[in-house]
């Protein structure tokens, strides 16, 4: 059958089937392959935080979505057009997700009574009517796979975990994209076991072949490449986005990278990409603990290194004490978290952002930090090095909040050019004829002195107690500490200095501004472009810097009738906000342990402005 | 606060290395002739003063760093060993010293002090032990003697104390030595050992606090009783002790016991310390509470092991010679890149 | 000479020397003494954070402040009208608080070249011209307790020790106040050594002799008993008050008490005073850290004991992540923190307000737990007591925030009558025919239900994971999350049913309203009473609970002008009181270690109102 | 949740303790054979289900409460010795259990566990030792060997591990045992040995995890090596191992070694266990990281010594004994008070 391909602008696909299915696997090369096309995407992998729960369960269930476009997308999507179901469960748990009259396919065979049961089906979907306002494709995969390896003589479950290749070949056969990627990628994973590499690429071509032989499919889709801002691209995802960007700082401010850490979901990736740069000179830790981890930071910036620490909430929770330390000492100190569902332990492997509360605010004293957050996978590079420079600028620890989306998720990502980066310049402290004060500030932007062990003649002390304006000596005087409290929140303040004027998206006044910040923004930005499509007087402001808020933030706000935060959290910007302006602004505050969809925002917009 | 004028290392003095800030400890507290006994010490290393590092935790004994002329970092209470890990893998180079108390470094820092001594990083801990919590004003500690009664016990402390050197031995300390406040001149000594040891070095110093639990030591440190009860290790030597030297340990077994030289036992029934034997170590290292046997001090044990920040370095130098010393735009430039026009 | 007596209202005295001196015992002794004697009194021990510094330095001065009243007052005082300075470094130290024209009393043998010198005077202040505004009593305490001791063979160390009864002695002198109580507890305290008493005794009493018998001064004060309340006081401080709350509520609730933590200025009598309440069946166990402290106590609540946990900002931030713990596992837990001066170590033994945020917000996820501060040393008993029954109630964590100035700082104290202290019911649950739900919840509060270990056939289990509704079992359910993040939040929100409607304190609405929360208490209310007799119409708020907000709190705050909330901090009531109700309310932010003068804001209200 | 039909204890068997919760670990995990040991050993106690409590921390292994119908309680990581000494204050009749990994208890607990076995309450603590952490994907654990490649460690690890029996007879636990998660038999005894040992029971379980650490223990496990791998401790018993029970341990001096039963040997060379011997214990100890020796699992040391909430209740009793049993009004009313009209 000759392939009928119409154009379609952008396809939500979601990759879903059993922890042991591969599912992450296949949709990150699905990613890779759009991505090298030239499409603009965004993923969202969502797994079970069980590291293998029992087979053919609801709760083992793992997914992959993406969307690729021929547009500059924001989001992974609001709802897949296609569903890869590889088993019962998959299904039933992903299915009311899909769009109305949406495609699903499915692995047929492991549609058995047992699994059926697992997965709380009374009767089979495929047979039933249920699936019927569906397009509904049923494929005996795991036996065709079979047939494709048979003469290869492995093992029955290792050509059966082929399945996923399958699914793959298929997809890129009805969305018309290349399978060389993939190929290539397969030679290399399995250098060593040259048979995989066999079973793999004879299920993807499997795949593939079906789409192209099979007269059930009608239509063959393409996706154009978007037009992205020219240059070199690879696909990226947060975690690795930001770990190169802490790379990148290291490089240009030339300090050392130290990283102290505690493996914690999802931010362990952290510190395995970090301790992959031992070529780089960078240095990593796996500590004992959270504490531990912050600890270390806080020597090796005291040593002069350049010192992060990552994590997630309940591990930031046991680094408070220590990060009052690093307030208190003025020592610069990049610290991520990258959030997870909360409170506690909470749901460690989805997403969240209810940690801005504890990273503004949650310390003991008066003890502020300043507070930055990417928007996107991508953007966690430019976040990472930008939260460097300013912890060395300002000599002070900065906190990052990345999230488990951000961190998974992926996009393409324009290389830059570590060239055309901002200079981050250190300014050790030498000897001089003056006697060294180590808490002399600088008097623009008010950092002190950063004198490090091992300089001739600087030798000082420095500490948690409460110092003394200048000398740094130990002080309990009234109005020292006073004046040391403003000072340090003054610094803080100073950041602000750093700012580029806010950029209003949309209008610079109307009916309604959409304020958001970390990984919410594309979400938002889908919501208000739609909406301003509509007509409506709807515009969007995104805050990169949570700690301090912009200098001109309050002067737009008033511009706008009405405000709507929308968070993955119970309303904290909207109460930092509503303290620091006397706006009222609206939360939309979904925990549910996702990403916002674009149209949860849509539809609040449009309800709020009638 | 730092003097501008300038010492070569070899010339330098105690002076050098008594800061302008005045101490603040009691007056009679034990933790001034340790800090003079520093001082004391450290010209003879023959370093430059700016390549120490005094990191400390909380606690009377943790504020050491300000009195001595170095690099100094007073950080929170039991975190001191892994800051100090910081400090040192940022820079090999330094000489890092931890200052903390029998707190500090074993009841909330516990886990930081024993993970420094498996990762075994070239750092010297020392630790004042009081067995009791001066500076919050005299709560026990995890060294005090079971049944101890202080403000937080006052019928008594419930808890088996820590014996620090059997810790230090159970997490596989490469150097376990122990000092007293009053013995000046073998505190320099250890001093001297801990910071020739490459490794984690562990010395314990027995401090009088004075306000608090005056005395805990007093069996070990005045005249008429010290002798009997002070066993003074040397490495290859009999352990002997005693006002005649004329006392031994004898090993019944695996029990040790006192003998005493006569016509029943001869020198030759008197265990050798060997420094490097775990075993013998650990064997000393249960004299602690026992009354019937003397307080060993000295080094209980030293082997060399391998060093953390050494094959941190090695995998660094491995990795920029066989990955090419890391060159970002390549590196990024790598894997599947494709070019947008 | 025939006494001279002037009745006066109150009078405030410091007591101020080395730390070895003994002015804290000094200014116990008579604070009890006037306490006894029916006054009402307020304290201020300000002590260094070294055990003993250097003597004769000024960082060595050790004060404590007291004042006693025929009134019902609330704070120890604006300023000291007698100041008595044991040696030159304390008179240099707090000459400044002195009233103008205050009456100075000196220990003059103190006064040598090597301790002006330490106290950087250049010459004698007793001597050169620059005390003359005051009224100086220049006595050789020294020599003169020497003499009066002279026959008993002491060592001269133990007898000039004896010096600061004689200050003692001279100020109940000067205060017609009997010596009797302190001679009684004198033979107690040091019962196993006569001499002492003996040597005490004598300079007590010489010191009252010396007052007698020279001529220096013209008049005595009587400073008559304050109408209190009737029934039976005793002076107590806020700890030893918070002690004897969580005892009641252990006896009221027929829970036995479990205490765990670690010590911490000023937090660490908690400790002291539970470990002595042995006889009680109260249960202490000094932990290896904060971390550990908590733990314990959550371990306890869940095997059903009344569990509690006391520190101060520092070991407040390393609990932060088990606190997150109680309030997934929903178990009743009482954190108290007796809050210093920040950020990090700080000032260790002054007191702050600055740990507020950290309480309502410094978690990761959202965590919210009932807040509750005391409001003076005696109400410290009242709230301790309040936050057990609230938290077995609603089965929650509740933290209290004291500070060092009430922990420390005491006041007579109507001893309550422990039969009419309000109820507090446990109800846990025993087995029915119903299958047991841990996380079935009371219709009414929200709490879920409390089953401990060894009741029969409720086996269940509970932990830090996300809860399903109702049955307890781990859920990763997007919908279930969201349900449980606002019950909690709604549980939460429940504790202001607990509430009597707000008392305004003066007029229900004016120019003016002064909010306050904790330790502040006392200086605002002196503040607002003493503007209210200029005829100012101002109003006062004092919250006790700060997390709920009182619900007619709104409705309130809008009837007023201007709103003004003074706090030792930054200004984190203020910010949180912003952001709920949209007020333009302004912060009085002093961080100097030391509580409000009710001068300063006097001084703030009137500048405001103009 | 829980059944509300009751079973009398001594009727109770392995379903009784089987919960309504799917296991949740890995097909083929190691865990799922310890879980089986403690459902199967658990009736043979007598005691009621209500009255065993599990605390666990985070990890693979700290879902272990879940599955077993108990009461238990999934805590933070870390922190599980702490809140079961929190349970079993509360309430000494409990019979309490810490289920924890090695990650979980060395690494973020090192010093929650360290301290629980020197206060000795009557805690038993089964610590699931994979050497690795499962839970977050495979990253290197304080238990793993030196040079150890994982996701965090792609050059190979840097610490040197812990020792956990040697860390445990440092911090002066009390009992210290090692079992096998293949040794069904074995396990079920120590198990029992830790339910019946009043003080703190360290035990410690191999356990593969077939996903990051498969094989670790397969030297142990595997039919054709295991006999001359796995030393079997019997008090009072020879140390002999090996498929022929001829080889066995020998002391030369403090250094141990294996010697073969024969010409040159005999039995009576062969070291004689002794569970009371913290010496020999702690050469024991020192077996596990080196390949010339076999591992030794059993026990390895028990003794008896004061447990904690023995002897917090004997306080208890004495105060009221000594003080009356308190009564409120009459304690404040006590001391200085006075009357107002
Ligand atoms: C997080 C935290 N917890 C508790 C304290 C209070 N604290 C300060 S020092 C100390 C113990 C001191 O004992 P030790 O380490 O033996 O030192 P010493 O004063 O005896 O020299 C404690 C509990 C603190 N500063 N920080
Ligand atoms: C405070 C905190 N830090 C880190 C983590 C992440 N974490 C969960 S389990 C674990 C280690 C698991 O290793 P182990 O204790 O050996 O258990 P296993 O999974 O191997 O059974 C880590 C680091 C966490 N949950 N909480
Ligand atoms: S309290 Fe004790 S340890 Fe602290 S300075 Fe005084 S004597 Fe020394
Ligand atoms: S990851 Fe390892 S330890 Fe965890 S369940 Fe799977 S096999 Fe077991
Ligand atoms: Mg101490
Ligand atoms: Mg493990």
């Amino acid at each position: 059958m000759a392939k009928k391909i119409k154009s379609v602008e952008g396809v939500v696909i979601r990759f879903a089937g059993d922890s042991g299915d591969g599912m992450q696997l296949t949709g990150t090369r699905f990613s890779e392959t759009t991505a090298i096309v030239g499409n603009d995407l965004s993923t969202l992998p969502d797994y079970p935080a069980e590291i293998r729960a029992p087979a053919g369960t609801l709760a083992g269930v793992s997914a992959f979505q993406l969307q690729f476009s021929a547009r500059d997308i924001h989001t992974p999507g609001d709802q897949p057009d296609v569903l890869v179901a590889m088993n019962p469960a998959s299904l039933k748990v992903h299915l009311p997700d899909l769009v109305p009259n949406g495609t699903i396919i499915v692995n047929s065979n492991t549609f058995s009574k047992k699994y059926l049961k697992l997965a709380g089906y009374e009767s089979n979907p495929l047979e039933d009517e249920s699936l019927k306002e569906y397009t509904l494709y049923s494929i005996e995969m795991s036996r065709l796979v079979e047939n494709a390896c048979r003469d290869l003589n492995l093992p029955a479950g290792t050509v059966g975990r082929t399945k996923n290749m399958f699914a793959l070949g298929l997809c890129y056969w009805m969305y018309n994209q290349p399978l060389e990627p993939t190929i290539k990628w397969l030679k290399i994973k399995f250098s060593k076991k040259p048979n995989l590499v066999e079973a793999n690429t004879r299920a993807l071509h499997a795949g593939y072949a079906y789409g192209e032989t099979e007269r059930i499919f009608s239509t063959v889709y393409k996706v154009e490449a978007a037009k992205l801002a020219p240059g070199e691209y690879r696909n990226i995802n947060g975690n690795y986005a930001l770990s190169l960007g802490l790379l990148a700082a290291s490089i240009k401010s030339n300090l050392p990278l130290f990283y102290g850490g505690y493996p914690i979901t999802p931010a362990s990736d952290i510190l395995h990409k970090l301790a992959s740069f031992r070529n780089f000179g960078v240095k990593t830790l796996q500590a004992e603990d959270e504490i531990a981890g912050i600890s270390a930071a806080i020597g090796a910036a005291f040593a002069g290194n350049l010192a992060i620490t990552a994590t997630s909430g309940p591990g930031m929770a046991l680094k408070s004490e220590a990060l009052g330390l690093a307030v208190m000492a003025e020592l610069p100190l990049v610290v991520i978290n990258v959030q997870r569902g909360g409170p506690s332990t909470g749901l460690p492997t989805k997403t969240e952002q209810s940690d801005l509360f504890q990273a503004v605010m949650g310390r003991n004293g008066e003890s502020p930090i300043p507070v930055i957050a990417p928007a996107t996978p991508g953007d966690c590079f430019n976040v990472a090095y930008e939260a460097c420079r300013i912890a060395i600028k300002y000599m002070t620890p900065v906190i990052v909040l990345s999230d488990g989306y951000l961190g998974n998720g992926s996009e393409p990502w324009l290389i830059p050019n570590i060239n055309r980066l901002p200079e981050i310049k250190v300014n050790f402290v030498k000897l001089s004829k003056d006697t060294f004060m180590p808490y002399l500030r600088d008097e623009t932007n008010l950092a002190r002195n950063w004198a490090i062990p091992g300089t001739t003649g600087l030798e000082h002390r420095i500490g948690g107690l409460e110092k003394e304006d200048i000398t740094g000596d130990i002080s309990y005087d009234p109005e020292n500490h006073q004046k040391m409290v403003q000072l340090r929140a003054q610094k803080v303040e100073n950041v602000a200095n750093e700012m580029e004027p806010t950029t209003v998206f949309g209008s610079e006044n109307g009916d309604l501004l959409v304020l958001s910040w970390g990984s919410s923004e594309g979400a938002c930005r889908t919501a208000v472009e739609r909406v301003i499509n509509y007509g409506k007087s709807v515009s969007h402001i995104h805050l990169r810097w949570v700690n301090p808020l912009p200098r001109d933030l309050g002067e737009i706000l008033i511009r706008f009738k009405q405000i709507l935060i929308p968070e993955i959290n119970m309303g904290q910007l909207s109460k930092i906000i509503r303290a620091e302006y006397l706006v009222d602004a609206k939360g939309l505050n979904l925990v549910k342990g996702k990403p916002f969809r674009a149209g949860e925002i849509e539809k609040v917009i449009t309800e709020l402005i009638g | 606060m730092a003097k501008s004028e300038l010492v070569k290392p070899q010339l330098l003095t105690r002076m050098d290395f008594v800061s302008d800030q005045t101490v603040r400890w009691c007056p009679g507290c034990g933790n001034y002739s340790i800090l003079a006994q520093t001082q004391r010490k450290f010209p003879d290393f023959g370093i430059s003063k700016e390549n120490f590092v005094f990191v400390s935790g909380i606690g009377c004994s943790s504020r050491f760093p300000y009195y001595i002329d170095t690099y100094g970092f007073h950080t929170i209470h039991g975190r001191a060993p892994a800051i100090a890990a910081g400090v040192k893998l940022a820079n090999p180079e330094l000489s890092v010293w931890v200052v903390t108390g029998d707190g500090d470094a074993l009841s909330i820092g516990g886990n930081h002090t024993i993970h420094l001594m498996r990762r075994n990083l070239d750092i010297n801990l020392l630790m004042f032990n009081n067995r009791i919590y001066g500076l919050t004003k005299g709560q026990y500690s995890p060294t005090s003697e079971l049944g101890k009664v202080t403000k937080s016990t006052p019928m008594g402390s419930l808890d088996r104390p820590f014996n620090p050197p059997a810790l230090a031995l159970g997490a596989d300390a490469t150097f376990v030595a122990r000092t007293i406040d009053r013995e000046t001149h073998h505190m320099q000594n250890m001093i001297s050992r801990a910071y020739y040891h490459h490794g984690t070095s562990f010395l314990e110093i027995y401090q009088n606090c004075l306000i608090f639990n005056d005395g805990e030591f007093r069996f070990l440190t005045d005249k008429e009783t010290r002798d009997d009860h002070v066993l003074i290790l040397e490495h290859r030597k009999p352990m002997l002790f005693g006002k005649e030297r004329n006392k031994g340990i004898h090993l019944d077994g695996n029990a040790p016991k006192v003998i005493e030289l006569g016509d029943e036992w001869s020198k030759n029934d008197v265990l050798v310390h060997d420094e490097r034997d775990w075993i013998i170590a650990s064997i000393l290292s249960h004299f602690t509470y026992r009354g019937d046997l003397p307080t060993p001090i000295g080094v209980l044990y030293a082997v060399d092991e391998p060093v953390y920040e050494d094959m941190l370095d090695d995998q660094i130098q491995k990795a920029m010679k066989f990955q090419g010393k890391g060159d970002f735009k390549k590196f990024v430039m790598s894997g599947s890149v494709w070019h947008v026009e």
